[in-house]
């Protein structure tokens, strides 16, 4: 038997994992870790023909069971994604490398557990990634659910509440995938992805729906879509720092791979858009798209009322997440490359900005936002990557964030939905908001007293954070890179491919080329510079208490800092729309199916309740679901 | 195009954007004082203020930030208007389009933002939430207007979006053509240049000109530059979506200071909104004349 | 109604040893009292009388008698009437006891008064500077305080007759206050 | 005596042509784009709304209001300063940047006018701050305000209202005045005397006995910069 690339992948990975478990107490853990993803991207790299519109590879490795043939491969969506989540563990195991494990395990966390949980969750993911059935499918989904259970659950206390409460709802979506596959089963007769290729077009439209919705669902509760969302933003922001920035830059991009790979590709996006929903204007795809733009808003407003820094980053994550989903259903080219391109610049920003926000805890042991202030001037590096960061996640100009956005921007406008583009840009125009508040709350405005002798983050974890911010900006400059990749993903999946060039899009009806665009800016900043330095007289630097207070002597022990209800004004017109509908939602599901359970409970006399609870719980939902 | 043709453009295009900045500044303290009855400023006097301005002597700096977000404020706004297609020259508008002009012009304003965020006033702090508050309020019709406009001409071009309009002379006019969606446009625009009923993030008596209020000097000075290229990008922009862009430099600037005269002198009649109530305003009338714009573009 | 209620504060203001109790208006009700039976008459009015509100303490230096004069102003919203009580100490030591406990409001009265005259009230919360934080000199309101002296010794004057002022008044326009009709004369020598 | 005459003009008329129209050019700029921040201490400053609106119009001729410190040139002082006052004044003075001027108006900073008795009204505000114009009157009249704003445009352009180089070549003396007054404890958030050696105005009476009182107790005032910290010493745990 010969190993083809794809196997040598899943060996190095399953090594990676025996190199936790058995040597992951010794110290060096981290640093052999790191290097053994770094040997992944090496093998992953070996299949870089699969990123410009290679061949599948097969893996040699195939199971009968029951009759179904299980088989794994990858095409370039899985090595899009796979790259994606290689680089992200790469990067964010090399930030845990040194300083931030020493103070990991000083304040008695389990490093073993840390670097296990991490490496199972790269391998379940290559896993799903790699599945050439819907039953490896299954089997990568359960994999990820459970390896991403156990990062998040690791901190304990608040941590281990919000891991249990994404596992019930992972549960659940894995009942309704479930339900979907033996569906799909009864139509095709067959789980692999040929038959139901074929057999899609010609399912009922009854049928359809089913499938939609239960995938939709059992994916979407991954991705974190509404209302499936709640669990995502605690569960991630009480994961230890550089798993948080590994789970928000690819954890729930798994739900839009399945979905990618389910509804678009299995399906068909045209099949989708024939389904109607009864009496309204609407179809199944529109609907799709109506969910996307509301997980866009809504989390992304919930997040700017947060006083936590990773608290505000994780809701974003969700909120991005509807971005992505937005142009792949609107599914034109420009749309779904920006999508697809969205789900590489977020990684990138986002597993920047929860560094950056880490390295700030690591230093000042706080990341609450009202408690910080001012520490531009003790970590400049810090500052730089976190503002990369916040320029790409509110998509602006010159970084990678803004060419994704103007992407699906492009198709929304394209297409003429008036109503998703406006909803869309209120997304960003909240998300800029929020980033404001977090950079400023952080590292702008006055400097605590006791945040005086406060230090950069040590190499070790700004090396890391230095190389997200490089790749930021250039593929911000050069978006033709990653498009690459993005385009022959989506022929991988049957989706149009746009006309791409090395600094953007090109297109009859308005074109994006950010070598341009952002040497003009660079230039425009340059005759800034000239005019403010060679013009002006000179400045000097003062003190931060030098300060207009309106004759007021300030002194040291005054905070002089507005951070809290930072947007006073609009809260006041908004702030009574924040009702926790959801929160109220899942507290009377909970409620039933803890009524019920007290029956089952009666019911069997088991003194284990939690357990029944637990499972009546996913029982029930799923039955609802269904 | 010829590289040297084109770089000339690109350093024309700022340059006339500020001197015509300028006299916009100036037209806008004139319609001031004739408001209240006055006489107003000598003709060169925004050029006095931002001479004067760079010609301080001492002038307080809270540190880099400080520095950058004013060479930002500045340096974005001269990006931007190489973006903006004037009679005869298109520099690289082709290459952006309207969307990224629109993104492109936010730069500035995060530039601001991080400049007044280092100089640990909270005056500027509230200046700046205030101001990215009223950010939310306008862009939103702002970008239903646009969205109506590209859907219309079938481009985010801006040159193309012009051309459309010029070849039927007044009546294929944005303005003429979609009457809704410009009137919609034009108070977004107003709200989008700060001035009363909506300078709620100036606001002098409440916190002290809020962003402005740590700036001295050249940083002052950077500032008030900076209101040129605004007052500049806003109308043009305006007029090129709505009103032909223009054919020779006289008539786009007739239209240009005309499109900018109408907010200003509803402007001095009014005092201040508080911000919610802004917001209010801007989310309800010219969203919805905006979206009614649309339903008859679509 | 206002006659009935007034005949039962008389009354009831029968009940305070030694005080003198005159009727300046149908509204206004001066009670003279002793130093130490103030404290009783506060509590009688504010418990028995309804005259919750302390207004204000108000001190008159009366140096030829080495005393200082205090008058508590407490008003009743029901009869909406004042009674001023007014009580007598001595100069020296100029100590007394604060009504803190019973009007709470008179923290920054006794504190005020405190700051201009130098009583000090025992009991009261705060006894710190209160408006004249960058004073240091003696309690300034004190009649031994003269101020023209302070200002001679401590800030410099400046003549401010220019020319054309002087020509003004040569041509006989301007204001001139002769010498002996003004009150203080700076120019002692 | 006249507070200003004691000031030496400082001619620095340069050589090369060229340069010496761009001073003019900027002397003139500097003369006719005043932006004013009114300190409104007394009565006097009810004069001048009328001065800016529509019957006067301070803005024909450039000046207009500004609200901070920072951003203003003239500082006008209208009415009697307490004791308590000036120090926000001083304060207020010393955060404007230069060339910045000060006009006392009404007669009360002049001498303490009607509260020339008071024991808590400063008398000559020159002896705190360099004083360019004083405006007296009871309160002056708008048409006097502006005669005066015009009188300080006209020393302006030719030069000779350099006052505010007094405050730093001459700061013991205000310095000294200032302890005087408030004690020895004083100090701004400010730091003059950085500020004159960093501009390089500093002259023979920047430093003197004064300034070393207050250099003995003055809290440092170093500007925060910024560091990568990797040289710093370990916090103490």
């Amino acid at each position: 038997m010969t190993l083809t690339p794809l196997d040598e992948l899943f060996l190095y990975s399953g090594i990676t994992v025996l190199v936790a478990l058995l040597l992951g107490r010794r110290l060096p853990a981290g640093w052999m870790v790191t290097i053994l993803y770094g040997i992944q991207l090496l093998a992953l790299m070996k299949m870089a023909p699969l990123g410009y519109g290679g061949e599948p590879i097969s893996s040699a490795l195939t199971f009968e069971v029951m009759g179904q043939s299980l088989s794994w491969r990858f095409d370039a969506l899985s090595w899009y994604f796979a790259l994606i989540t290689l680089g992200s563990a790469l990067l964010s195991s090399w930030y845990a490398c040194g300083e931030w494990e020493q103070r990991f395990r000083q304040s008695g966390g389990n490093l073993w557990l840390f670097h296990l949980a991490m490496t199972l969750n790269v391998f379940s993911m290559l896993i799903l990634l790699a599945s050439g059935d819907l039953l490896s499918l299954f089997i990568g989904w359960e994999l990820v659910s459970w390896a991403g259970f156990l990062l998040m659950a690791m901190a304990g206390g608040v941590a281990t509440k919000a891991a249990m409460r994404y596992i019930t709802y992972a549960m659940a979506g894995a009942m309704a995938i479930f339900g979907g596959i033996a569906l799909v089963y009864v139509s095709a007769g067959s789980l692999q992805y040929e038959a139901i290729l074929t057999a899609a077009s010609q399912m009922s439209t009854a049928h359809l729906w089913m499938l939609v919705i239960l995938f939709g669902a059992g994916f979407g509760i991954k991705m974190g879509l509404m209302p499936f969302h709640l669990w995502q933003a605690p569960a991630y922001a009480e994961t230890p720092g550089p798993g948080s920035a590994f789970l928000g830059a690819i954890s729930s991009r798994m739900g839009l791979f399945a979905i990618l790979l389910v509804l678009v590709k299995l399906f068909g996006i045209v099949n989708i858009d024939s389904l109607k929903i009864p009496f309204t204007l609407i179809d199944a795809r529109d609907l799709l798209a109506w969910i996307a733009v509301f997980t866009i808003i809504f989390p992304t407003f919930t997040a700017m009322k947060q006083n936590d820094a990773r608290q505000l980053l994780a809701w974003h994550g969700i909120g991005q997440g509807g971005y992505m989903l937005l142009g792949l259903v609107v599914a034109d080219a420009m749309g779904a490359a920006g999508g697809l391109l969205h789900v590489f610049n977020h990684a990138t920003y986002q597993a920047a900005l929860f560094m950056a926000v880490t390295a700030v805890i690591h230093r000042t042991g706080t990341a609450d936002l009202n408690k910080l202030g001012g520490l531009v001037v003790r970590m400049p590096l810090t500052f730089m990557v976190l503002l990369v960061g916040i320029i790409g996640l509110a998509g602006l100009p010159p970084m990678n964030g803004f060419v994704s956005k103007w992407l699906v921007y492009r198709s929304l406008l394209n297409e003429g939905m008036p109503l998703l583009f406006v909803a869309a840009v209120i997304g960003t125009l909240g998300t800029i908001l929020s980033v404001y508040k977090l950079i400023h709350n952080i590292f702008l405005g006055q400097l605590r007293v006791e945040h005086d002798n406060v230090k950069e983050a040590p190499w070790s974890m700004m090396i890391p954070m230095l190389i997200l911010t490089a790749i930021i900006f250039i593929t911000g400059l050069l978006p033709g890179i990653p498009l690459a990749w993005v385009a022959s993903v989506q022929q991988a999946v049957g989706l149009p491919v746009p006309d791409y060039t090395l600094g953007g899009v090109e297109s009859a009806s308005g074109s994006l080329d950010m070598i341009w665009v952002i040497g003009v800016l660079f230039a425009g900043f340059g005759i800034g510079a000239l005019i403010f330095y060679f013009a002006g007289g000179r400045s000097k630097r003062v003190h931060q208490l030098d300060n207009y207070a309106g004759g007021h002597f300030l002194t040291a022990d005054v905070r002089y800092q507005y951070s809290d209800n930072f947007y006073a004004g609009l809260m006041h017109l908004i702030g009574g729309w924040y009702r926790g509908s959801f929160l109220w939602l899942e507290q009377s599901v909970k409620s039933l199916v803890e009524f019920l359970s007290l029956g089952m409970q009666g019911l069997y006399r088991r003194a284990n309740a939690e357990f029944y609870l637990l499972s009546t719980a996913l029982f029930v939902i799923a039955w609802v679901v269904i | 195009m010829a590289p040297m043709e084109l770089i000339i453009e690109l350093i024309l295009m700022p340059l006339v954007a500020f001197v015509v900045g300028m006299m916009m500044v100036l037209m806008m303290r004139r319609i001031a004082a004739k408001l209240q009855r006055r006489i107003g400023p000598p003709f060169f006097q925004p050029l006095y203020d931002i001479v004067k301005l760079h010609s301080k002597r001492t002038q307080v700096s809270h540190g880099l930030i400080h520095d950058i977000g004013i060479v930002m404020a500045m340096g974005g706004y001269i990006a931007a208007e190489t973006l903006l297609p004037v009679p005869g020259m298109t520099g690289i508008a082709e290459k952006g389009g309207i969307i990224t002009l629109l993104y492109l012009m936010m730069i500035p304003s995060l530039g601001l933002a991080l400049g007044v965020g280092q100089c640990a006033n909270p005056n500027g702090s509230i200046g700046i939430a205030r101001a990215l508050t009223a950010m939310l309020a306008y862009d939103i019709p702002l970008v239903i207007v646009i969205f109506g406009v590209a859907y219309a001409a079938g481009t985010t071009n801006l040159v193309d979006i012009i051309a459309v309009q010029q070849a039927g002379g007044f009546e294929t006019w944005g303005a003429v053509q979609m009457p809704v969606l410009a009137i919609a446009g034009l108070i977004a625009m107003h709200a989008s240049l700060g001035k009363q009923p909506f300078e709620i993030y100036i606001a002098p008596a409440e916190i002290a000109t809020g962003p402005m209020v740590e700036m001295s000097g050249k940083y002052l000075g950077g500032l008030f530059v900076m209101q040129c290229f605004q007052l500049y990008t806003t109308s043009v922009l305006y007029v090129s979506l709505f009103l032909g862009g223009g054919t020779t430099w006289f008539d786009f600037l007739l239209k240009s200071f005309l499109v900018l005269a109408i907010p200003v002198s509803i402007a001095y009649l009014f005092p201040r909104y508080r911000t919610e109530d802004l917001l209010r305003l801007m989310w309800k009338w010219p969203v919805m004349l905006g979206l009614i714009g649309v339903a008859f573009v679509l | 109604m206002s006659q009935e209620l007034t005949h039962w504060l008389d009354d009831l203001l029968e009940e305070i040893e030694g005080i003198k109790v005159r009727r300046k208006s149908s509204r206004r009700v001066r009670a003279d009292v002793p130093a130490d039976a103030l404290p009783a008459l506060l509590e009688l009015l504010q418990g028995r009388a309804g005259y919750i509100h302390l207004s204000a303490i108000s001190c008159v230096d009366w140096i030829e008698d080495d005393e200082f004069e205090l008058v508590y102003h407490v008003w009743s919203y029901e009869s909406h009437s004042l009674v001023s009580a007014h009580i007598r100490i001595a100069r020296e030591p100029g100590v007394y006891l604060s009504v803190y406990d019973l009007y709470q409001p008179a923290g920054f009265f006794e504190r005020d008064i405190h700051e201009m005259y130098g009583i000090h009230f025992e009991g009261s919360p705060n006894m710190e500077k209160f408006i004249l934080t960058e004073w240091d000199g003696p309690p300034p309101m004190r009649k031994e305080f003269d101020s023209e002296a302070y200002v001679n010794e401590h800030l410099n004057w400046q003549e401010y007759n220019p020319p054309w002022l002087q020509e003004l008044i040569a041509e006989g326009g301007g204001v001139i206050i002769p010498p002996e009709e003004q009150r203080f004369s700076r120019k002692k020598d | 005596m006249n507070s200003i005459n004691k000031i030496p003009v400082i001619e620095e008329k340069r050589t090369n042509p060229l340069a010496r129209v761009f001073d003019e050019f900027v002397r003139f700029c500097r003369s006719r784009s005043l932006f004013i921040l009114h300190y409104c201490t007394g009565c006097g400053a009810i004069e001048l709304p009328p001065a800016m609106t529509s019957r006067f119009d301070m803005e024909r001729l450039g000046i207009q209001p500004m609200v901070s410190p920072r951003q203003a040139d003239i500082l006008l002082i209208t009415g009697y300063v307490s004791i308590k006052t000036l120090k926000r004044v001083i304060l207020t003075y010393e955060q404007m940047g230069s060339p910045k001027y000060v006009i006392g108006i009404c007669s009360c900073t002049v001498n303490g006018g009607m509260y020339w008795q008071s024991y808590a009204t400063a008398k000559k505000l020159d002896e705190y701050m360099p004083v360019d114009l004083y405006i007296a009157g009871c309160m002056p009249r708008p048409e006097a305000v502006l005669a005066g704003l015009q009188k300080l445009m006209d020393r302006i352009h030719s030069g000779e209202a350099n006052s505010w180089e007094d405050y730093f070549r001459n700061y013991d003396y205000y310095l000294g005045n200032q302890q005087k007054l408030f004690g020895e404890n004083w100090q701004t958030p400010t730091d003059i005397i950085t500020e004159a050696k960093h501009y390089d105005l500093i002259g023979e009476g920047t430093l003197g006995k004064h300034t070393q009182i207050l250099e003995q107790h003055q809290k440092p005032l170093e500007a925060l910069d910024m560091r990568l910290g990797h040289d710093l010493k370990e916090p103490t745990e």
